[in-house]
């Protein structure tokens, strides 16, 4: 177990340095924060300047050293766009993005699991196939388009939910919450929504594939044989074994949320991390991308991580044997 | 090829399809996008492509009514550069199709390769391989197809920027889409490699390439073609995803998703025939080619046939 | 109207203190870089800090210059190189300081160090001095007669308050620093800030000491702006009633916006010409054709000009939202006149000759270079640009970036035909002709990158610099404009028109350079 | 003569298919007493396990009964209700699978997975269904039971598994035990325990067993009694003794002669020509009829014979065998 | 560790005719966790020992069969005589050469267990057939067809897909393989194990005519102590990767040796022992890994005594076969 958890942070540490890497070697072809960085006025000689203070005329490999020294001692420099510490910055807009990506999360797991079950158990039924194919739009239109859909529906048409923002929110500590307001509360619907749609989508089709696969096992048959009760054979034996498969690629998929919160905090304008990387894109603020890329690379890798320790409590196979390789 | 389709018809998926409304229709679905792709040249009464073909005195013509300007009619209305929707959602097929199929193909390839090989050799290649595969997946497919499409755009000479974002799309989409390809195969070929045919081909003295190619791979089709489908699904809508980000096929060629990035700004103003039909086309497409997915997922898994 | 509950309880929320409070809420596709006033010379970033900080001069929503922490200016009779300006008194800080010309000096010389992003603004300083209580002498490097000008947006500080907050030097973000007044306000201005959290919200409440309460409505007892970077949702969030302002409404949606009963628009042409660059040199950049580079022939270039069909872009691209344009330069700038507005029609076979005539019967191929994300509906206008090309057979080749990837291009000179947009904030030719027509050089002609170079036009930009007598000066620019129309280095496509949305209930002016100012909403 | 603990009459089974209605199960009688082992045997796809399942209620869809009585303890079962019917699997039929691998649920412990059937089925506290399952673990010879039974399956071997699915079979006292080829993944030397334990719990419990398997030796070995399957079909019933040294039916007889053991010390064995045919492709008549070699007109003509055609009644064959091999 | 044993036969079969010579066979697999494990856990490298010092000959057109239960080495022993699997230590020489990756062009076959596992199911039968000729640059132009017919299917089936065909039909078509490329000896890997008891016979009758024909020699491994005694004329049994006993088929079911060749065959099921009350084998088979010091059967064995606890029995020759035992009975 610990082994294990060594193994997999040094692999971790590496993931990191190579998406660092990989970051760091494509932001130049971004773009040139200069221009951005000056105004109309600006001469060819403040240019210069400023390409030199920014070390942008050093070497990528240079450029890399150097921000992984300072971000080693937690500097990850000052955003070229709003001018304060990224570090700052990012921890201003993570709960918004946290908030977010764990209530779609949490929405896409729950009926992903309820429908995934239901259609597998179910398979023939009506109803069963409704939600199939019913599931499918979720996953056939792009999700920005359902976010204006929703939006022209619900905001302008019936003007019950917010259009944008997320509502009033709450200071706790360095955290902003918007879950102990009611508009708090309310302008989360359909950004969840939005976000949590596809990944519900998803992990309803893998739940359903591997409840199958389950509930033809031998000790399906034998647990029903032994005459237990439908419930619980279907959640005591076959939920129980569908969800060792399913938690790598749920794992993975709460992970993408946060990264596919992108399009959907630019749509709902939802002030976290996606509309800052956004933003920070199109003013090419290296800083800021940089730090974004290695924290999500970070969110990851620790779901992954997380996902193998779960794996450890799930599945007694695996705390005897020592883990795998 | 008709005895391919008839022995079709006559096995266990061709019986599974004619029981499935739900397959033969989008399958029809599918063919009839296909072919009105394949076909758009002959089909379409405008090129889209061609800037010297559009009039942009026809900009925002409403469908079915004629052009006070122009006195042109266009069927699906036209969008606002003056280009006949209709004409451009088949232009756009194409590269949407184009883009999807590459895609798809791209990762397929480098997944069922990469997979194959972690699978047969196994050991420290395999570690490599799927740790190579954990990485990949530490970093969504949105930011690599963005950074992609950054460096692509940086790199290329600005003369060819244009039609290597096709490419750059392709291959950012494929990149993203490569892992499954190779988990599904690399499984496969743990499983079949310890099977006694493959043995038998040993000792028969094949070579490694010779059994991972025309041994195991064969055996492993079904998932292939099952993931194969909805990533095609997938990576058509990636396509359009990105084409919001503004990394998407170049608006002077528009594919769906760029007609639906650009159709989106007039969804209140009225217009609304430039969103509407290529949404409309991108739903189809997408649903029935998901459907077949769902479809093939079941009919392939011998473990639901009754 | 039905509101969302929701948005109405935030909204009573804010709606802290005084009875009868109006909040305007306000939204914007962009939001503030910083609150340091002399860090970014940014549109955006001015606009917001202006409803805090204020000038000593400032333009009015007309155009014309209006007294605003000056009260009188005028060059000295004795040194046409020293401009005297008078300060407004009993003018108090948000903290309650005193405003006195030490403010004046000392917020003049930060806008002029090496750090500030304004300086270009105010290069002709040579000296600023105290005179008086409420007196300043600004001296300039040679005469320049449109110093207060320039001025307008550079905004006052508290001396005292920026020496106790170590913020003397502006913010400067290439060398990692952060600065007190980067994030905090104390300005003169008629709104004090209350709360900001960058590219979410920013909230502002009325300085009810606001030395200009009776000169301007200043209704809006609070400012909630919120910036929205989708369009379509920022349109919606009016639509809905959840926003009360929105500036750059889409084109497509103002119809949207004037058919619902409760909300308006306001246009007015805005301080910005959009046109097309053309590389003259003798090289191409993207390689020459047939040994040459077509652009370099003037006929070629105006062909190219008259094969743009300005009217149908104003009509189905801009939904004639714009004003097409036969000059680079923006309506109100000094020495526009109608006759450099004409514009030639599209004449098919006209246009064909000239080509033919220049030797390029069968056209040629070229690459336009145009940002995606910079100017209104920039990308379709340069599609319809590329049609109206092709049927002239000029094969146009578009690469339409971000404005990221673009204007380092520009920058670079790797480009032969590109789209810019260009406001002048000084509302003088001169500043066109700097930036744009001088021969591009470290300290003139930054923006130029047509690669055209007229030294005599040169020794004539320097000259309208430094010339007071008016007269004599109309006359200079008027000659330049005509030599640089002539030869057709720039094709004009049009003047943009802003339009501003808004709740019914309000009445304002529209600043052409898209400066919303609170303080000048009334309500009904 | 005492109620027989199952008595199954005339059960048909079908499976509608693309090719037609199959009948992996045919007119199938049978009764099994208290204490007494009855050995179903028969190739792969004569129905014998399909027999068994229908016994129990575990037919997986679309198969179904489709005609025929299945009585328990001179209750009729197979009309129940879907709850009742599940009332009785385990409480008074219990199951034992072929692969002890595959029947165990392998993310729950062993106690686990006892508990949970002797609290469904009995009246007892949840410390009392424990005690009870250590008692029964002992009983079916796992060493140091009150250890073990907090183990997952994975930590038992091959034979210790089965072991502990006997447990489970035999947990809420059933009055009757199918067990569908218990010992054919295990070691000859772990089969001779396993076929023994069952023996001696059939003995000291009274327990009616059905022992489904393809091994004639198992059947010598453990059965009192043995019903031949072909085809869905019961070729012949009878004693043990009877059916292996004289048997009735052509197709009995060919099995037991082509045994190795049966043709010790022959050059060659003896074999029945040709195979099983597949379901949905029976001969018309008796389904052995192609491979039989005294098949006349009649056996491919008439309906196909039952075992009151016999005037024994041990072999469903028109020509039934006297005498030895 | 003791040497490899000196592999001794009686002087009257030394100089007959053999065809494979097992010399001192072994396999080791390692089995040690992960590096990182070892260093923090301080576990071990731990070694399964799949096979260990195994000898023995196999005449020329003779069937050796070696029994065993599941972990007893039995199938390794049969790769590492195709060639299939490297040996850790001895050799095995067939008509006088080293088995190896290179003594896999065709003079030595297997046939496996599952006959659903080991054609693959997208090749047609042809082409299965024919595979050993065809990867070795054969013309395999008819063979298939012509070895179906032996097999006693038709020619006509070379076309069809394996799915096709019934379980020991497609046994049959693996013999077929196995005959393509002319071999002298198969290796039948538990050939009969997942057939029906009628189809059984029918395969066993095959093998057994192909060998005549053919004059094939076959190792068969299996389980089954009645097809072996059927099949075979020398038996070889193994117990946790050791040969223990290995005799004439006759001598070994009439006069075994060993106490584990005694206990195998008393715990067969058999068809002549009506409500026989056997007397059931004692424990289970251990752990490969670490299996018992000593003589491994040792924890089961009636008869074990202080010796068997310490030292590993050697290889006697008793009659025309040898036993490993202390107490050889």
């Amino acid at each position: 177990m610990i082994v294990f958890f060594i193994r997999r942070l040094g692999q971790s540490l590496l993931v990191l340095l190579i998406v660092g890497l990989v970051a760091f070697s494509m932001f130049r072809f971004v773009g040139d924060p200069i221009n951005n960085m000056l105004g109309q006025e600006r001469t060819q000689a403040d240019v210069d300047r400023m390409r030199v203070e920014l070390g942008l005329d050093r070497a990528i490999l240079t450029q890399y050293g150097i921000f992984l020294k300072k971000a080693v001692q937690g500097d990850f420099g000052v955003s070229y766009r709003q001018g304060r510490p990224v570090i700052e910055v990012l921890a201003e807009r993570a709960p918004a993005t946290l908030e977010l990506a764990l209530v779609s999360g949490a929405l896409a797991l729950f009926f992903g699991i309820v429908f995934g079950m239901y259609t597998a158990i179910k398979r023939d039924s009506f109803i069963a196939k409704s939600i199939m194919t019913a599931s499918l739009i979720g996953v056939s239109l792009p999700t920005f388009l359902i976010g204006i859909a929703l939006i022209n529906i619900f905001a302008v048409k019936l003007e019950l939910l917010p259009s944008f923002g997320r509502g009033e929110t709450v200071k706790i500590g360095g955290w902003t919450t918007g879950f102990l307001t009611r508009s708090g509360l309310i302008a989360l619907i359909l950004p969840s929504i939005t976000l949590g749609l596809y990944q519900m989508t998803l992990i309803m089709r893998l739940v359903r594939a591997e409840m199958l696969e389950v509930l033809r096992q031998d000790y399906i048959r034998f647990a029903w044989a032994r005459g237990l009760k439908e419930r619980s054979i279907n959640f005591n034996h076959a939920l129980r074994n569908t969800l060792v498969p399913v938690i790598t690629v749920t794992g993975l998929q709460l992970g993408s949320i946060i990264a596919f919160a992108i399009i959907t905090e630019t749509v709902f304008q939802w002030p976290g991390m996606g509309l800052l990387f956004v933003n920070a894109i199109q003013f090419v603020d290296i800083p800021v991308m940089a730090a974004y890329l290695m924290l999500i690379s970070l969110v990851f890798v620790t779901i992954n991580l997380l996902v193998d320790m779960l794996y450890f409590a799930v599945d007694p196979r695996l705390r005897v044997s020592g883990g795998k390789g | 090829m008709i005895s391919r389709i008839s022995s079709f018809w006559a096995s266990d998926i061709g019986w599974s399809f004619r029981g499935s409304p739900v397959a033969i229709l989008s399958a029809i679905m599918v063919v009839v996008l296909l072919m009105a792709a394949l076909f758009a040249p002959w089909i379409t009464p405008q090129n889209p492509f061609d800037p010297s073909e559009l009039n942009l005195a026809n900009g925002f013509s409403p469908p079915l009514q004629e052009n006070p300007f122009t006195n042109d009619f266009f069927v699906f209305g036209a969008d606002n550069q003056g280009r006949d929707v209709f004409s451009t959602i088949l232009y756009g097929l194409r590269i949407s199709l184009m883009v999807g199929v590459l895609a798809v193909a791209f990762g397929l390839v480098l997944g069922v390769s990469l997979g194959l090989i972690a699978g047969y050799v196994g050991g420290r290649v395999d570690s490599i391989i799927m740790r190579t595969a954990d990485i990949q997946l530490t970093f969504p497919a949105i930011l690599i197809a963005m950074l992609i499409f950054g460096i692509a755009k940086g790199v290329a000479p600005i003369e060819y920027r244009d039609q290597v974002a096709i490419w750059v799309l392709i291959v950012a989409i494929g990149l993203s889409d490569w892992v499954p390809f190779a988990r599904v195969v690399r499984g496969a070929a743990m499983v079949q490699k310890n099977k006694d045919f493959v043995l038998a081909a040993k000792l028969a003295g094949q070579g490694p390439m010779t059994i991972m190619f025309r041994h195991i791979l064969p055996n492993a089709m079904s998932p292939i073609l099952v993931i194969a489908t909805i990533s095609l699904a997938l990576a058509i809508i990636a396509e359009a995803t990105l084409s919001f980000l503004g990394v998407g096929a170049p608006p002077t060629k528009p594919s769906l998703g760029t007609l639906i990035r650009v159709g989106q700004e007039f969804a209140l103003s009225g217009e609304w025939w430039i969103l509407f039909f290529p949404a409309l086309t991108l739903l189809m497409l997408a649903l029935s080619v998901n459907s077949l997915g769902d479809w093939l997922r079941d009919a392939l898994n011998p473990s639901l046939k009754s | 109207m039905k509101k969302p509950l929701l948005v109405t309880a935030a909204a009573v929320a804010l709606m802290t203190s005084s009875a009868g409070a109006e909040t305007l809420r306000w939204g914007l596709a962009g939001d503030a870089l910083t609150l340091d006033p002399h860090a970014q010379n940014e549109g955006v970033t001015i606009m917001l800090q202006s409803q805090m900080m204020e000038p000593l001069v400032s333009r009015a929503p007309n155009g014309e210059l209006e007294p605003t922490l000056a009260t009188e200016w005028a060059i000295k009779k004795a040194d046409p190189t020293v401009w005297v300006f008078k300060l407004r008194e009993g003018v108090k800080f948000h903290d309650g300081a005193a405003f006195d010309s030490e403010d004046v000096v000392f917020s003049l010389n930060r806008a002029r160090s090496q750090a500030s992003q304004m300086k270009g603004l105010i290069a002709s300083i040579a000296e600023v001095k105290a005179t008086g209580p409420h007196e300043v002498e600004i001296k300039t490097k040679g005469p320049n007669p449109i110093l207060p000008a320039a001025m307008t947006s550079i905004f006052m500080l508290d001396k005292t308050w920026v020496e106790a907050n170590k913020a003397t030097v502006p913010q400067n973000v290439a060398a990692g620093e952060v600065t007190f007044a980067s994030t905090n306000v104390n300005g003169t201005g008629p709104y004090k800030l209350v709360s900001r959290e960058q590219d979410n919200r920013t909230v502002m409440r009325r300085n009810d000491d606001y030395w200009g309460m009776k000169t301007f409505p200043v209704k809006v007892t609070e400012v909630v702006f919120t910036p929205i970077q989708n369009a379509a949702t920022r349109v919606s969030a009016l639509l809905s009633g959840e926003l009360d302002f929105i500036q750059d409404v889409p084109v497509q949606d103002i119809q949207r916006v004037k058919s619902n009963a409760g909300l308006k628009i306001e246009t007015q042409t805005e301080n910005r010409s959009v046109f097309f660059g053309l590389n003259v040199s003798d090289k191409l950049h993207g390689g020459n054709i047939n040994g040459k580079n077509p652009l370099a022939d003037v006929r070629v270039r105006q062909a190219m000009s008259m094969a743009i069909n300005r009217d149908a872009i104003q009509r189905v691209v801009m939904r004639g939202q714009s004003v097409p344009a036969g000059v680079i330069m923006p309506t109100f700038v000094r020495g526009w006149s109608k006759e450099l507005n004409t514009y030639p029609p599209t004449d098919v076979a006209k246009i064909k000759a000239m080509l033919a005539d220049a030797g390029y019967k069968d056209g040629f191929s070229i690459q336009l270079d145009c940002p995606n994300d910079r100017y209104i509906n920039d990308e379709a206008i340069c599609q319809a640009a590329v049609s109206m090309l092709s049927q002239v057979g000029i094969k146009v080749n578009l690469n339409a970036t971000s404005k990221a990837l673009f204007f380092p291009q520009i920058g670079k000179l790797e480009t032969d035909f590109f789209m810019l947009g260009w406001g002048v904030p000084s509302y003088d030719s001169e500043y066109i002709f700097n930036f744009l027509y001088h021969t591009k050089s470290d300290a003139y002609g930054s923006w130029n990158s047509t690669r055209y170079s007229n030294p005599e036009l040169d020794s004539q930009i320097k000259a309208i610099a430094a010339e007071v007598n008016l007269e004599a000066r109309d006359a200079m620019v008027k000659n330049m404009w005509e030599t640089v129309k002539k030869d057709a280095v720039y094709i004009p496509i049009h003047h943009q028109m802003l339009n501003w949305a808004m709740k019914s209930k309000y009445t304002v002016t529209v600043d052409p350079d898209n400066q919303a100012r609170i303080k000048y909403f009334s309500i009904n | 003569m005492p109620v027989p603990v199952l008595s199954v009459r005339d059960l048909s089974v079908e499976i509608p298919s693309r090719y037609g209605v199959m009948r992996p199960v045919d007119r199938v009688s049978f009764d099994i007493a208290a204490g007494e082992i009855l050995g179903v045997v028969g190739e792969s796809g004569a129905g014998k396990s399909m027999t068994g399942n229908a016994v129990i209620g575990l037919l997986a869809r679309p198969a179904h009964i489709s005609g025929g009585e299945v009585w328990l303890m001179g209750q009729r079962i197979d009309t129940l209700a879907t709850e009742t019917k599940r009332r009785i699997r385990g409480r008074r039929i219990g199951m034992v699978f072929q692969d002890p691998l595959t029947s165990l649920n392998p993310l729950l412990t062993v106690g686990q997975q006892l508990t949970e059937t002797i609290l469904e089925h009995l009246a007892v506290s949840k410390k009392e269904a424990r005690q009870r399952s250590i008692q029964l673990l002992q009983e079916v010879g796992i060493p140091a039971a009150a250890e073990r039974i907090d183990s997952y399956p994975h930590e038992f071997s091959g034979g210790m598994r089965q072991r502990v699915v006997i447990a489970l079979a035999l947990s809420a006292e059933p009055s009757l035990v199918i067990a569908d080829e218990p010992t054919t993944a295990l070691d000859v030397s772990v089969q001779a325990q396993i076929i023994g334990l069952l023996k001696r719990l059939c003995r000291e419990r009274g327990v009616a067993v059905m022992l489904v398997t393809h091994d004639m030796g198992v059947i010598a070995e453990a059965a009192d009694r043995v019903a031949v399957m072909y085809a869905g079909r019961l070729a012949e019933i009878g004693s043990v003794r009877d059916v292996i040294l004289t048997p009735a039916h052509h197709y009995a007889r060919g099995l037991m002669a082509s045994t190795p053991l049966a043709s010790l010390g022959m050059r060659r064995l003896r074999q029945i020509p040709g195979s099983m045919p597949r379901l949905g492709r029976l001969p018309q008549g008796c389904a052995f009829n192609p491979r039989c070699e005294q098949a006349t007109q009649r056996c491919r003509v008439d309906p196909t014979p039952t075992l009151s055609d016999d005037p024994n009644g041990r072999a469903a064959c028109w020509y039934p065998l006297k005498g030895t091999i | 560790m003791r040497t490899p044993s000196e592999f001794t036969v009686p002087k009257d079969r030394r100089a007959s005719d053999s065809l494979v010579s097992v010399l001192g066979l072994s396999r080791t697999f390692d089995v040690s966790p992960p590096f990182l494990n070892r260093l923090i856990e301080r576990l071990p490298k731990r070694t399964l020992k799949a096979v260990t010092d195994v000898s023995f000959n196999v005449e020329r057109g003779t069937v050796f069969a070696l029994v065993g239960e599941s972990g007893s080495g039995k199938t390794t022993i049969g790769r590492m005589v195709v060639g299939l699997m490297e040996p850790s230590a001895g050799n095995v020489l067939i008509d006088g050469e080293r088995s190896g990756p290179d003594s896999r062009r065709g003079g030595v076959q297997m046939v496996f267990q599952d006959p659903y596992a080991s054609l693959n199911p997208r090749w047609r039968v042809r082409d299965i057939i024919a595979e050993p000729v065809v990867a070795q640059g054969g013309k395999a132009t008819g063979i298939a067809e012509q070895l179906l017919e032996k097999v006693g299917l038709s020619a006509d089936d070379a076309k069809l897909f394996p799915h096709q065909f019934s379980g020991g039909q497609r046994q049959r078509i693996g013999i077929a393989r196995a005959l393509a490329s002319n071999p002298k000896l198969i290796v039948c890997d538990e050939p009969t194990s997942a057939l029906d008891v009628s189809v059984q016979a029918q395969v066993l009758n095959l093998m057994s005519d192909l060998k005549d024909e053919f004059g094939l020699t076959y190792i068969f491994i299996s389980h089954d102590l009645t097809v072996v005694r059927h099949m075979a004329d020398r038996i070889g049994v193994l117990y946790l990767g050791r040969l223990v006993e290995e005799a004439p088929v006759e001598e070994l079911f009439t006069d075994a040796k060993h106490p584990y060749t005694r206990m195998l065959l008393e715990a067969a099921p058999r068809m002549d022992a009506f409500g026989r009350e056997a007397s059931i084998p004692i424990g289970e088979i251990p752990d490969p890994i670490s299996p018992p010091p000593g003589c491994a059967f040792h924890p089961r064995c009636p008869l074990a005594t202080e010796v068997c606890r310490r030292s590993v029995p050697a290889m006697q020759p008793v009659n025309k076969g040898r036993v490993a035992c202390h107490h050889a009975l």
